[in-house]
């Protein structure tokens, strides 16, 4: 799937929700269900700063695709991060950099997107793009 | 004198108009009056008269609005001075908050009273703004910031205290009631036992303004501060009370115009106080806004204020208690306005912001008090805090909701 | 694009409440906008509005009434951002005031970049807030503070200028127009001098961002300063406008929550620009407020403004010049807004002091910029400062008085 | 004449003006009739801080009365201070340190008695009672 479609799915799920309580419930089962980073990521040179709660995000490299992997201490944050794992994770570097974020206000989780520095998710997305730009950059460079 | 009534809360609730929305599709629940409160209407409509009527710049017009705005504004100073019993009208310095207030006293006393090797001493219940301006001052200046431990309960450990005090001890700082917490510090004999030891304290009343009855020549404090804010009146206005032998001997903070005598290029002379340390266009309208607050409060009585509030933090604590599962921090110690807790090991900020859905307003976090977070080994903790505007049924809507996060992250 | 209609005073001046009272018995007559400005309905019922709705503590609070204020406020930052067109929104630094935000600079940037032996050129023009936090500065590092001196006409001279710029040179501090006589300086040319030596230039700009279109990239000065209260916003309000560049590398100024990444007792991490440099609860309500001032300012045009403010300017410098004995200071140097002058050999707190009891309100005295003063060897001036609120029939009703005050004192 | 005497001489005088510019004529007038310091006065040391306008104001003791010079560069504030000496000057110290300044209220220039520092009448009035206090501690010394 690519980035676009991933988020219309995710769109299409949340859309058969008609409360924010079922919702914020669906959130929370897949922040339960988020593959856990490895413990050696969980250190301060992962963390995503700008949280409420703290964000452990790690980006691997596998054929051509930036692989994420994260964890946070609290369980919504954790739903919502592997919303953006679903979506960018397996992508390759240049359309995880162009990516249209509007899917997330989409959802209705824009109180999350809002400029203060208790909410992640801003944080959380411009550390997916930095990765992405950084593979990006190293794949072009002639390998020494 | 002023007749007292009954506490009537509803009639009360009337003069605060951000009370009556809906947040969320549910009618707002405001808990979060540590971090700022809502204004009464008399404050609100005392800044739309002031930029309706005398609005102008202070103390060097010879205009008709500039000195009846001059007027006021010295009047309002006055009534801050009567409010919390400072000698002197001229003790009471005009800042823009707490955190400003805090960061004069420790620049400006700490360069004329501090030395290599001086100590200050702060407690590890302390706001940030009662931390960081002394952590740089004491680096500047080659001191040592030594911070009183606190007991099993969360409270201030008075005989380690004692012990800490020396020839040394330049000043201490301490907040009055902990924002984060709730916990009352014994102020008053952290002051006995520093002025026995020839010491000055600095009380930082960001919260204890609100929820006590504050006169500083009782506690014998040489600095007091707060923030209009968070004490019904608007944001950008806040006091420092100082001893006059202090002030007297500490240099300007910031400078420029209104706090000069005289300005030449080889020389400037300061004005006396309290002007030495206000500088630049005061914000007469929320300092003549805050006025108005103080003169809300009053009609109320704090006396009053103060009643209702500790019957309401009393239900609150007994009420939160009943739920399985959640805990109350630093429970038993001497408490004013605040609940903090934790329910189970649900992150703060996963039940706050399911708290958030059902229209109320608590605040999660550090609570710019980290320290204590870290001490208590939490990733911080939700915070309810109380005004006197708030009710019991306002208690039993967090009660459900909390029962409701339970539920979900169960 | 906003279609523009030619200037109305007459429907101008209904959206500024202030203006139409009676002082002394006589309709007001507004000249003392240099000090500070009156303010429109729209700035008003901001401010009331936000304390009726969305009043809480920003950037941290989980909840919904805390996120609305915290989007409000950070979108008034970038308001302020695209109106003085910098670069980024993390360059613009709510203050309280431009003399907190000129102390700001000279502490942060003094402490950063000021050594031993270094320079800080200002002008003989400087209002005290850009004198004073110099000479403190200066003398903490041991560096030298150097006054550039006026021609005969009292403009900077910019020859003179040149020939002081020098490897030890660290900052330029000038004011943009100066509030005591009017007079715009050539602050581009000093800006492009002073980069061609590498220093970089602090514009002080309370009276400046009133009077012209200050673009912050165009006229590529390093700071830029200014109060809302004179731009028509609330007081207890300031911008600080500074190149990324140099604000990374300045220390922080105040410290205490907001600005804060972590704390514990041994070591505390600063946030992020802008946060760096704000500490203690900002002053959201004047904030929101000042950004309706400036959709206000913008709605009019700032071209139509000074368009119409230099028409009567004109007006009113070529009518009080047709007093016998009138004399206007600096007059032939480009200005703006500022009327300064004297009557005969009356004392300016006479004339202030007739001029209203007619209703007029003029600031009279040093105006805070005691060298220029003394410079002119004149105890200090009448000066009738203008808003675009003003009328020529205002400028009339000040010629009467100054003739009655002629016939007084004669 | 005591102290209360010439104040209610000066009220009375003040009433027969119905308005203020009759008033400030007259109060001109004052001042321009103000016996001047003596020029050794017009320093540093007898200048009254708080003024827009510059005043020196010199106490000497005459027979157990302070007498009161002054001058000033504007001449509404020289009236000012002439009506003050009017008052205070040739009085005992204790009269001027217990004397109700209540007069300046009547006679309508209490706008000058407000509280700012570009008005110096409440500095004038303070700093000849200070002159009597000064004068009052050195009658009661015994003569060295
Ligand atoms: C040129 C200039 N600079 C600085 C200031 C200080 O502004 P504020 O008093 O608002 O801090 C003023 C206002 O008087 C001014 O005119
Ligand atoms: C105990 C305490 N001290 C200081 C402050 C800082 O107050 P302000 O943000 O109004 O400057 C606060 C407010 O958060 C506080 O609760």
């Amino acid at each position: 799937m690519t980035v676009n479609e991933s988020a219309q799915k995710i769109v299409e799920e949340f859309g058969m929700f008609d409360d924010w309580m079922d919702k914020y419930n669906y959130l929370i089962d897949m922040g339960k269900s988020l593959p856990l980073i490895d413990e050696k990521f969980k250190n301060e040179k992962y963390l995503i700063s700008g949280c409420q709660s703290r964000v452990w995000l790690s980006a691997e490299m596998e054929d051509g695709e930036v692989v994420f992997k994260a964890d946070s201490d609290a369980v919504i944050t954790k739903g919502i991060v592997n919303l953006l794992i679903r979506v960018f994770s397996h992508q390759p570097p240049e359309d995880i950099i162009d990516a249209d974020i509007s899917f997330i206000d989409k959802i209705g989780l824009k109180e999350h997107l809002s400029p203060t520095r208790s909410n992640g998710l801003m944080s959380m997305i411009k550390q997916m793009k930095l990765y992405a730009v950084v593979f990006k950059t190293k794949m072009k460079e002639p390998s020494a | 004198m002023y007749q007292q009534v009954a506490f009537d809360v509803s009639k009360i609730r009337k003069d605060f108009p951000a009370l009556h929305q809906e947040v969320n599709g549910k009618s707002l629940v405001y808990l979060d009056n540590a971090a700022t409160s809502q204004k009464p209407q008399a404050v609100i409509d005392s800044i739309l008269k002031y930029y309706t009527t005398i609005n102008s710049n202070v103390h060097r017009g010879v205009h008709s609005l500039s000195r009846q705005a001059t007027e006021a504004f010295e009047e309002a100073r006055k009534h801050f001075q009567r409010f919390i019993n400072a000698e002197h009208a001229r003790e009471v310095i005009i800042t823009k908050g707490a955190t400003d207030s805090i960061n004069l006293v420790a620049h400006s006393f700490g360069s004329a009273y501090l030395k290599e090797g001086s100590e200050v001493i702060i407690s590890a219940l302390e706001h940030h703004a009662n931390i960081v301006p002394w952590q740089v001052i004491c680096e500047q200046k080659g001191a040592r910031l030594r911070v009183i431990p606190l007991t099993e309960n969360s409270e201030i450990d008075l005989e380690v205290f004692a012990s800490m005090l020396n020839e040394k001890t330049a000043i201490v700082a301490i907040g009055h009631i902990s924002n984060a917490l709730g916990v009352i510090n014994p102020v008053k004999e952290i002051i006995r036992l520093s002025h026995n030891n020839n010491v000055p304290v600095m009380i930082d009343g960001a919260q204890g303004i609100v929820h006590e009855n504050v006169d500083v020549q009782d506690l014998d404090c040489d600095f007091y501060c707060f923030s209009s804010h968070k004490f019904y009146g608007p944001m950008g206005v806040g006091i420092l009370y100082g001893k006059e032998k202090f002030l007297e001997k500490m240099p300007p903070y910031q400078t420029g115009g209104e706090m000069i005598e005289s300005v030449t290029f080889d020389k400037t002379t300061y004005n006396e106080l309290p002007f030495k340390f206000e500088t630049g266009t005061p914000n007469v309208a929320d300092v003549i806004g805050f006025d108005a607050a103080i003169s809300y409060i009053e009609n109320i009585g704090m006396e009053e204020i103060m009643a209702y509030e500790n019957e309401l933090l009393a239900h609150g604590i007994s009420t939160l208690k009943n739920i399985d599962g959640v805990r109350i921090l630093a429970d038993g110690a001497p408490k004013a306005g605040v609940i903090s807790f934790l329910i189970d090991d649900i992150h703060p900020f996963d039940a706050g912001t399911i708290i958030d859905k059902l229209g109320i307003a608590v605040r999660t976090g550090h609570h710019c008090a980290q320290p204590v977070m870290d001490l208590l080994k939490i990733p911080g903790s939700v915070r309810a805090s109380l005004a006197f505007y708030n009710t019991t049924e306002e208690i039993d809507r967090l009660h459900e909701a909390i029962k409701i996060v339970k539920q979900m992250f169960g």
